[in-house]
């Protein structure tokens, strides 16, 4: 029997390292952050496959549609690498299979990937920085430009380096069993709260409604704030929640939506 | 002017969304292009550290939780950091116009950007080549080359702006009428929801965990706090939350 | 003044427990019968809507969390809210001595209430008799039939207290020896405890649940929170309780 | 087989209607509101029973003892309905039946009705609306006198329908597999945290113990304030609760102890 | 057969006495409290053994090493009690048997008693009398002198004898089932909760670190402040748990180390 | 003079860990070792409660959670209460420098200690040559015995320090360099951590229990809740832990 093919540490490094520089170079709404993966890839492939035809297979294979939070999501990479290497080694794996994996770990290395490094780090780490700014000037920027790519650099290798030992291993393990989804809303409660302090801070809506009867004014936002501090500002977010969820608007038609409901409520001093 | 404008212009492209030269989306989009950075690169290069973190501050606070899930931007804070403060300090304007002056600057990153996202889609179909052949080196180039599209999207408009709007600027605000400024105001104010929305609209699966997002909002509406204490509390939240769902033992 | 004082008392009897003709006990009991709004009308009805609702925030804020399980009231919200409004308003008395007054009078207002439930035993007894003929519109005769007494013991007492009370109040309050009016204001500190004590007794039936009801408490006591966002707060807390008792999956 | 007697729609909302208003009117130490439910059944009893017999023997169940929270318990009228319906189709269910299931319905729905409606709702709604009226003048009160008839009405309706069905699908289903004391414990939750800030704002007792030595004079209350603020409030209603729950003294009774306990209080110059 | 020989409840009260009162008395490197537990078991083997030998093995058998939160471990005297009564009664109750038990229970029972009473209730007896001290003098320490040893006290005896009755009836049944495990982990997060709390009181520790630059000073502590308030006393007490418990380093060590850290700190201008 | 110290001493002693006299433990120790109770004590003693209290209650607080699982003492909270208060009153000297001079004190109160549980060892080889013979009235003369050790150890240094040391105290103080006034106090903040981590080290067997102490710690620095509020919530949340965990019924 053949030598099984073990793919090198330098190899890994450069797969990771094409990732980690190149992920959002060349996205595109039709293939996402496709060419990237491959990008990615060709380290791995190089050193797999010296069959042609087997090559152009791979890098076929990898072209295809991909999109993940990059950062967090150098993850699959590492798994993908892993089951290239069991493939070239004579594993019974198929592109389909190959596939399925990426797609499957997507979709939640997205929403835990976005909902957790822009959703709740980086603004924590911002206002740190900004809290910093405000006594010490400059060093505020320099805290976050310094801490930010150091945490999520090492981070992200390590994650591609976990997903190559995990694909080894057989990643179902680690899926199954309800603990990835028990990981996921814990995460998720983690960024729910995080997300709901930054609405409370960051969106602003108020109604200039103002009822004048004789000596008396009275106005509508000084009711709203007895009644529930920040209402207006939940209300648009459940609004902007409902219709992309339950209307399945598309994100761009809400934002249209939004201008023209702010315009109309500017005009009519709603707001 | 010429260079230091040229500068901006280049760091607005460095720390655009898929600029990979600074240590990639971790360097560039998530680095420098957070307002905060780029308005304390902005004040080194135009000498005015002080009020450009003034800038810096306020509209990093406005754009603080900004997420473009599946490549959807509500606002482009790159362009907002570089164009806002650089427009602010070269033509002596009021820090305080910088919220209103930064929704129209988004938005038009956010046009630009999506223009990007049609136009790349022509490197994919060459990549496709490539690969049909073989050639490994011919999908890097395409990677790469798309940055050529984005560099001059970036570049050439940050530039144009800069170099002829800083003398118009302060007239230019004067000309807008009055309920534009506010609608641009209140709009500030309500586009955060849009990213928030996206989000949670990715990750809500059951709705009764709406309600964790309610009690962060309480947090701060009703205690204060600030958000690492919230951050710090959903973090032991978290923990025992895993602890308790995952079916571990409890005495672990 | 005759018209106005009757016009009162037959607001008090149809906010009265029991009384069916607005809305049932929902626009009665529930709506006409809660002081503020019983304060209200009785301001519009007197012409000095602005004390009566002085006096009716008061009131109301007292006995705003009164509950009747099992009928067992601690005190008549509906009398306090209209005779202690109107009397304190035709007697041009100061509205801080609201709160005292209104103990004798929602006390007054609970013994009426309590001879009311005996003496309606009667019609039940000649429903009896109805169904055992088959008379179904003698049954619901007998069930409007009741609202005779309610009518006159409501009415009745409301309207000769308000007639001929409104001259004495000052001269009455004056009489009274200062440790009487000490006792009533203790008296009126302590008798909500007895509304929350039946209810607590009514719903928990395992001791551990106090803990709630002390959270409640001390989220008040200590951090000065409204009550609606502890509504809120208990609202989310609430349904993760039901999501992790009643056994459904936890990623629904 | 005779036709399947179906109860109208019209039947049913003038059953609820009689309810509705006049679910208090007779109430009384002997029944509760035993006439009341009668006089709600009558639309129901007048459409399915033309045999006299049968139409005597349905009023006479239905004038027992009866009482719930009327607003929320409108429910065990919608499943009597059911219950009146099938029975009158031939179902075998005997008088025993259709009152073990309102008795059994009684104790809860007072329960869960009373927490919720007196209990929690109202304060909440009240609080908006005292609020309101400190900035707003008379628009406080009408808030109220909307809000609150409209959302009780709409849900006592809807709650008359949804045991109507429920009755007819088999109300076990509802009430068997510990959902019914799941959703019990958590709306208890709701309610008692609810209860304890109310008591929190709205009961006061404070004792006016002092003891003077010389130039220094301690206040009692003070000390129990640096304790636990409100310490003699909480105590109160533990008593109370301690009195009713194990000392299973009647609520008169305790009231009565309250009266000559302060009394004493106040003579002693405790309080 | 012979007659069941039962201890009597006064030499119980002898035996708790002498724990209660001389649990500390000869404390010890080698043995900790080992005599004082023999010393609480003499009225209990006066009583139960007449045999010599058999008193002397007894002796022996609690000389050994035993330690424990003393106030609330008098439980394990009181398991022992029953155990020699039932072994002086024919039981098989080995030497080992016996020490087995009191090994068991010696740990668990000073965590949680060490926890709860030195770590909990008496910080909050305290913490009440200083406000009481504030406002009215020697009332303080009088209240704190009174209400311990009484509540202690009491607790202790009542401890005893809850001991001597499940040691009869078969501790196992207690121990088992995790309920001891919940029980411990519950208590546990009331000390923990408690000892957070106490340590943001009493933990001081800030950096004198400034750093000036012509006009501009910025004070290190004041960034600390903004980022987590406390940072560096939460900091402390996790370098010291650290050494502790993965270090493994003594107590002593650790103190050691810290006097050192503080004074190299403190000579740098750290703190 | 020389009475009052005796007595001092005396108490210093009776408070000491591991005097019985006192109701054992929790009267010596527990009690009379708590620095609030032996400033009211010593103030009693030489007339001055008022400055007594003072420096009780500034040592107190410092001192308020020390724990000595496995008779491991970080400082001997009974010495710093009786000898600081005293050498502060008997001295003349401003309250507000006990803090610092409770930490040598403290000091040197647990190098008693341990010197004195090893000589105890002694004890323990005698008792098991009286339990060889089955002479238990020999085991308990040994357990009462280690007092003679105790009492020596603690009464003489007291007395000599209080004696000796009242005249000097200022003068020492004012001798001591300004950086070790600086490094006792800064000890003085950090040695409490001693505590903590041990107790830590002794309950953490799962590491996310953690969280908890982190909440705790929050709830003071961002909240400024008081212990007590702090405690009734963890008696809260302790009964469900427990509830939820022990595998009860829910609904028991
Ligand atoms: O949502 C996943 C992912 O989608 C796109 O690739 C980009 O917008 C990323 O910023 C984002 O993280
Ligand atoms: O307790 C249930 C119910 O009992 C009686 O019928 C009345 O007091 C109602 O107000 C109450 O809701
Ligand atoms: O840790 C258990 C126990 O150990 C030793 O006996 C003493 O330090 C006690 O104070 C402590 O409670």
């Amino acid at each position: 029997m053949a030598e099984y093919k073990k793919l090198t540490q330098k190899t890994l490094f450069n797969s990771w390292l094409n990732w980690f520089f190149f992920n959002g170079s060349s996205q595109s709404g039709e293939r996402m952050q496709g060419i990237a993966f491959c990008h990615s890839m060709l380290p791995v492939i190089e050193e797999l496959y010296k069959d042609k035809e087997e090559k152009i297979k791979a890098l076929k294979r990898h072209l295809v549609l991909f999109n993940v939070e990059p950062q967090i999501g150098s993850v699959i990479n590492g798994v993908t690498a892993a089951f290239e290497e069991q493939r070239a080694n004579g594993a019974e794996i198929d592109d389909d299979t190959i596939n399925t994996v990426k797609v499957a770990l997507m979709g939640p290395l997205s929403g835990i990937g976005d909902t957790l490094v822009p959703g709740t780090l980086i603004p924590i780490l911002l206002a740190i920085a900004i809290g910093i700014t405000k006594s010490a000037g400059i060093l505020g920027p320099v805290f976050y430009a310094l801490v930010y790519p150091i945490v999520i650099g090492l981070s992200s290798w390590y994650l591609y380096k976990f997903g190559y030992s995990a694909g080894l291993g057989g990643i179902q393990d680690i899926m199954q069993g309800g603990k990835i989804d028990a990981l996921t809303n814990a995460l998720n409660v983690l960024g729910l709260l995080v997300m709901g302090a930054l609405s409370a801070s960051y969106i602003n809506l108020s109604t200039a409604i103002k009822y004048t009867s004789g000596e008396m004014a009275i106005e509508f936002q000084k009711i709203l704030d007895n009644i529930f501090p920040g209402l207006l500002s939940i209300l648009t977010v459940v609004v902007v929640w409902y219709l992309l969820s339950v209307k399945k608007k598309s994100p761009l038609w809400v934002m249209g939506f939004l201008f023209l409901a702010t315009f109309a409520g500017v005009v009519l001093k709603i707001f | 002017m010429f260079i230091q404008i040229a500068l901006i212009s280049l760091l607005a492209y460095l720390g655009a969304i898929g600029a990979p030269w600074i240590l990639g989306t971790t360097g560039g989009f998530y680095t420098l292009g957070r307002p905060l950075v780029a308005s304390a690169l902005v004040g080194l290069i135009l000498g005015d550290v002080k009020t450009a973190l003034e800038v810096g501050i306020l509209i990093q606070a406005m754009y603080i939780g900004i997420i473009t899930p599946g490549a959807v931007m509500p606002f482009d804070v790159d362009y907002i950091g570089y164009i806002t403060t650089a427009l602010i300090i070269l033509s002596k304007a009021d820090p305080s116009i910088a919220p209103t002056l930064a929704v129209p600057v988004g938005l038009l990153g956010v046009t630009i950007w999506n223009i990007i996202w049609v136009i790349n889609v022509y490197f994919a179909h060459r990549a496709d080549g490539y690969a049909e052949k073989g050639v490994g080196s011919g999908i890097k180039a395409m990677n790469l080359g798309a940055q050529i599209v984005n560099f001059a999207m970036r570049f050439i408009p940050a530039f144009l702006i800069l170099y002829f709007g800083r003398g118009f600027l302060q007239n230019l605000l004067n000309m807008i009428p009055p309920i534009i400024t506010h609608y641009l105001t209140v709009l500030g104010g309500i586009l955060p929801a849009l990213g928030i929305g996206i989000l949670l609209n990715m990750i809500i699966k059951d709705k009764s965990y709406f309600g964790i997002f309610i009690l962060g909002f309480m947090l701060v509406k009703y205690l204060n706090l600030p958000i690492i204490a919230i951050a710090v509390m959903g973090v032991v939240l978290a923990i025992f939350w895993f602890k308790f769902q995952g079916g571990e033992s409890y005495n672990g």
